[in-house]
């Protein structure tokens, strides 16, 4: 089993990673992009086939370790 | 010798290559801004700093690499304009494809800064000459990101045809094959993350690094 | 938020007034203030930026003398180092952020003090960190280290300013509140420093920087407010760094400030817009109309209220001479920072802000710094303590007493943090952590002068006896700096204190402030800069008293400058000083005894400062080739420390009808320094001290590899290096 | 329009950051989770809304700056 788990900033927060790709791209010449934002995505390779038991134990995970909750939120996918 | 220092938004490391220029060649070394196009016909040696170009973010280097002045950089450097990059510069030339592979996360994931013993594993090129056979130097090091890594083939292509110059002793951030600084197919553009221009001055990092820009300047 | 919400108990409440601090607001305006107005009043008269609790004590600090340019006042302290060259320093806290997210907490805690020093037209040159953490063992502390740690090196590598040194202490009394005192130097040209008063009437204000986000609103008051469990839940307000835009905001100030277009200038710290704006105009006796519809925002539909409050970082506010608004305007596109013109200057004494045609606040600027609170709360004094004898602290055997003392988490190799800190950056810093000197050596550019820095306080001390450890952390930097072959100047200080409203807390405060100043007029070593950090404090439990200063002195000729790494086979080991052997409050005492007891060092003034004096005339005549002074862990961690950096072992000798051993060895008596000097500078150095009335006595010998003493000492150096290396790797990969 | 960009390291590429997630979660005593993967999301905020169009310049992006080929593979997802 699989667990895609998808950090990013929680909205409000300074992206400044986000900003900077925002306009070197518009340097680039691609101005049809008027914002970007930078997320993480962690893939965790995870024993088992429960994917409730799963999505639980992930959660734990992203906040105990993955995600920084201060600034960050997280969603959780879990493929088979 | 003329040389020049190309300056990007937040990479810190100009005045560092800047300092150690002008100690070495006794000339003044002209600072050119990344949204410049052009390199004056007239500079004989190029270094692209380090620092954190656009603050490292997306990827180290690759938004400097991008720039207008790098454009310019590939083209004169593909025609043998030589062209050194230290650190984040390093990282810029492998980006901007003038050298091969990329750079990764320290494998300790820590900024690790510290002095640094180097094996010189190819003492007969452009960068290296002036050291005359000396074995190992000691050069600073300051990188987050400074994990060497190419596919296999390029790696066995690097070390036969002695295009890797430097070797780490002790490697300090897992780069392939231990592996420091490397050069081109044609000798004149140079990449490695240790800093030699932070080696010209006793009471600063050693003087290690004189001979690395000696080298350059009794190569022309 | 609307201006037209009704102002009820509970909101004045919210915002951290009391009533009688809401009375004066009611009296002042003649009505009622709209939330704009009222959130206006309540962070400048928070805790943080009014100083309500301390103000009236700081005002006792010596902060004059011949080399100060400006002491405490601006944004930062400036010392003339000769030559037109001008030394700007200061230090801050970001305590709190800094607990609740210690990577953030701590890059921005970097970044603000940065401002402070740029803002007033200096380079930043160097880095410093005063860190404090809880225990080794509390869950929380190896997190906090990684975070705190990484946040500075973050910061500070990205935007190229080198990171030179600092201390890090860790104790049970931090658990629950760690501390972050961040310190940065720049240098500038005595001609070339600007202010923050604002001039004129009708002038242009600038803001530069980022956009304004809804990031920290009511950071200053979560900075003045204790702690209790649910401040987990107060997180919203951390503040995210973005070190590219600071480096470029600082290029960007510097190529400005080489032009006349600078009437005045301001960063935006704690309270943004806010205290900026205000502070420009009261300094200059001026009004400050602003339109916020022009501010640059980073989200959709901010009100004045978050407009005015947030704590969005790396933001300048500036007033511009008439007719150079388009040179600012190119400089800051060049370095592609949001620049916007966003009021003028008036001559009524006023703060109006204008927003979607409405004006929404329209208050006078001088209560709200004149009618600030200024309180005079009760101060209990810490009783003394009696002062214990070595007599009755027995050291049986003196190896397994080393070893203990070079692994334990106050004295192990720091390596495993500074090694995370680009030292050397911009080519001038010369005597990096990597020799171990007790300050940090930084060149001034292109000169073969430098300015020597160190941070240094011992909360134990001050705990024991506030005005006893008060003098103690003054002097410590003093002798640090001598120990380099440095004239010490000045000093900035960080004051980190529990809740001001306990009188025994406040006692603390006041007895700590009373013997830094003594230290400061017994030294001529002013204090030109400094800040203030109070409530720290967790469920009604308050940190250590732990008034941490950073020193700043200038090496006018580099050829003339020590370390504690230069001892050679050989060298002869001298003690300049009297060993007592004082183990009251000493380390030793904490980490091989277990107990935390008894008086701490008395500091005579008048001792340190004829032997500091002694020791850097000893330096400049080139008579020593290593130097350190005693501090924690006393004489033999002290001489450990200098075979160490050496690699070279030692023999010591402790004479006859010396006080008791773990006195002698462990004990921590104040104005020492142990030299490194050749055989043949043995008996000048000596007599000369003899007839200044200098205790000096030899002690031992250098060479070989191994450390020995007639006490039965005999272990080799390699063992006690890889004791004192392996401490802090082993608690960080536990 | 919105495109999501996925970039993760190709396959051999050592991942120094999932490695060490991997050892972390694993310390923390999940021990179902073998083995961690760090990626990027990059979200860009696009003009227009003919998504083919959008895809084909994002394609662009991704090859000029947004991934390193050498290291990198990415993933691109237009949502309307
Ligand atoms: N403990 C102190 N010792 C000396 N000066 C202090 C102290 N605390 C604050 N100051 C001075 O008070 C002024 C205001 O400090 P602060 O609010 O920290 O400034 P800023 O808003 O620039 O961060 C500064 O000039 C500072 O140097
Ligand atoms: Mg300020």
């Amino acid at each position: 089993m699989k667990a895609i788990v998808h950090i990013g900033l929680k909205p409000g927060v300074l992206d400044p990673q986000g900003r900077a790709i925002a306009r070197s791209l518009g340097d680039l010449g691609f101005s049809e992009v008027t914002g970007a934002r930078q997320g993480k995505v962690i893939e965790l390779d995870m024993k088992g086939n429960d994917a409730e038991k799963a999505k639980a134990s992930v959660i734990e995970m992203c906040e105990k370790l993955l995600a920084n909750t201060v600034i960050e939120s997280y969603k959780i996918d879990i493929e088979a | 010798m003329k040389t020049a220092v190309i300056q990007f938004p937040a990479a810190n490391c100009d005045r560092d290559a800047i300092t150690a220029l002008e100690k070495i060649t006794g000339r003044e070394s002209t600072l050119i801004w990344h949204r410049e196009t052009e390199i004056p016909e007239d500079i004989d040696f190029v270094v692209v700093p380090g620092g954190f170009s656009y603050g490292d973010y997306l990827r180290c280097g690759a938004m400097a690499a991008r720039s207008p002045i790098v454009n310019d950089l590939v083209k004169k450097a593909n025609g043998g304009l030589p062209v050194a990059g230290f650190c984040n510069g390093f990282q810029i030339l492998c980006e901007a494809g003038l050298l091969p592979g990329a750079l990764l996360r320290n494998k300790n994931l820590k900024f690790v800064c510290k002095p640094q013993k180097l094996k010189i594993t190819n003492g007969n090129t452009r960068f290296t000459s002036a050291y005359g056979g000396q074995q190992e130097v000691v050069y600073p090091v300051a990188h987050h990101d400074g994990n060497y890594y190419a596919d296999d083939a390029t790696l066995s292509k690097l070390e036969k045809s002695g295009r890797v110059l430097f070797k780490y002793v002790d490697n300090p951030n897992g780069s392939a094959r231990d592996i420091a600084g490397i050069c081109n197919e044609d000798g004149n553009v140079f990449g490695m993350m240790p800093h030699p221009e932070r080696a010209v001055d006793p009471l600063h990092g050693g003087t290690d690094g004189i001979n690395f820009f000696k080298s350059i300047l009794e190569s022309r | 938020m609307s201006q037209d919400i009704e102002i009820t108990k509970d909101i004045v409440a919210e915002h951290g007034l009391s009533k009688d601090e809401y009375k004066i607001i009611l009296d002042r305006l003649g009505r009622t203030p709209n939330m704009n107005e009222l959130g206006i009043f309540s962070v400048m008269w928070s805790e943080h930026c009014s100083y309500k609790s301390s103000r009236r004590h700081l005002g006792k600090f010596l902060t004059t003398g011949e080399r100060v340019i400006q002491g405490p006042g601006e944004n930062a302290g400036v010392i003339d180092i000769d030559d037109g060259d001008a030394i700007i320093f200061k230090m801050e806290s970001h305590n709190h952020p800094s607990y609740i997210e210690p990577y953030q907490g701590a890059a921005t805690g970097v970044g603000g003090i940065m401002r402070d020093v740029f803002t007033m037209g200096a380079r930043p040159i160097a880095l410093m960190n005063a860190l404090r953490f809880g225990e080794p063992s509390h869950p929380k502390t190896k997190s906090l280290v990684d975070g705190v740690v990484a946040g500075i090196g973050g910061y500070g590598n990205c935007v190229g300013v080198p990171t030179v040194g600092g201390e890090t202490n860790f104790h049970k009394g931090y658990n629950g509140n760690i501390l972050v005192n961040a310190m940065c130097v720049g240098l500038a040209s005595t001609d070339n420093v600007f202010y923050s008063a604002a001039k004129g009437v009708g002038n242009p204000i600038f803001y530069v920087g980022s956009k304004t986000g809804r990031d920290g609103i009511h950071g200053a008051t979560m900075a003045s407010a204790e702690f209790d469990d649910d401040s987990d839940e107060k997180r919203p307000t951390v503040q995210v760094g973005d070190p590219f835009t600071e480096k470029l905001l600082i290029e960007a100030c510097l190529e400005l400030m080489a032009t006349d277009a600078i009437i005045a200038i301001q960063d935006m710290g704690a309270a943004g817009l806010t205290s900026s704006s205000v502070e420009m105009a009261d300094k200059g006796g001026v009004g400050i109309e602003l339109n916020l519809d022009h501010v640059p925002q980073r989200e959709d539909g901010m009100t004045p209220y978050e407009m005015m409050l947030s704590e969005s970082q790396e933001r300048m506010l500036m007033v511009i001479q008439p007719g150079k608004e388009q040179l600012a305007f190119d400089i800051f596109e060049k370095w592609e920072l949001d620049v916007a013109h966003i009021g003028e200057t008036t001559d009524t004494g006023r703060l109006t802000l204008h927003h979607g045609g409405k004006i929404v606040c329209d208050i006078p600027v001088a209560p709200l710094a004149d009618d600030a609170p200024n309180y005079d709360r009760p101060h209990k004094p810490t009783p003394k303590r009696d002062v214990l004898d070595a007599a009755h602290i027995a050291l049986t055997d003196v190896n397994a007493g080393l070893l203990a003392m070079m692994g334990s988490p106050d004295i192990a190799s720091r390596r495993w943090i500074w090694e995370q800190y680009d030292r050397h950056v911009m080519a001038d810093t010369v005597d990096s952590s990597q020799s171990g000197g007790d300050a940090a050596i930084v060149r001034i550019h292109g000169k073969n002068k430098a300015v020597a820095i160190t941070t240094d306080v011992t909360p134990r001390y001050c705990y024991a006896d506030p005005y006893e450890g008060g003098k103690q952390c003054v002097v410590e930097t003093w002798r640090n700096l001598t120990c380099v072959g440095a004239d010490p100047i000045a000093i900035t200080d960080c004051l980190n204190f529990g809740n001001p409203e306990r009188p025994d807390i406040m006692g603390q405060f006041v007895g700590c402030i009373e013997g830094m100043n003594e230290a400061c007029n017994a030294l001529n070593y002013p204090v030109v800069s400094g800040n203030v950090s109070l409530y720290n404090e967790t469920n009604g439990v308050a940190i250590p008293p732990t008034p941490a200063v950073g020193g700043v002195g200038l090496i006018p000729d580099l050829d003339f400058h020590t370390n504690l790494a230069g001892a050679k086979d050989g060298d002869v080991l001298l003690m300049i000083g009297e060993n007592t052997g004082w183990i009251g409050s000493s380390l030793y005492l904490r980490e091989v005894a277990h107990r935390e007891e008894g008086a701490p060092p008395p500091v005579n003034l008048k001792m340190e400062k004829l032997h500091g004096d002694y020791v850097r005339r000893l330096i400049r005549n080139r008579r020593v080739n290593a130097v350190h002074d005693c501090s924690d862990g006393g004489l033999l961690v002290t001489a450990t420390e200098m075979a160490l950096a050496a690699d070279i072992g030692f023999d010591l000798q402790r004479p006859a009808g010396s006080c008791a051993i773990s006195g002698w060895y462990f004990g921590e008596d104040q104005a020492r320094y142990l030299l490194a000097v050749d055989e043949n500078s043995v008996n000048p150095i000596l007599s000369t001290a003899e007839g200044l009335g200098i205790p000096a006595t030899k002690i031992g010998t250098f060479g070989g590899k191994r450390l020995t003493s007639n006490d039965g000492l005999s272990l080799d150096i390699g063992k006690v290096r890889s004791t004192y290396e392996a401490w802090f790797p082993k608690l960080m990969e536990s």
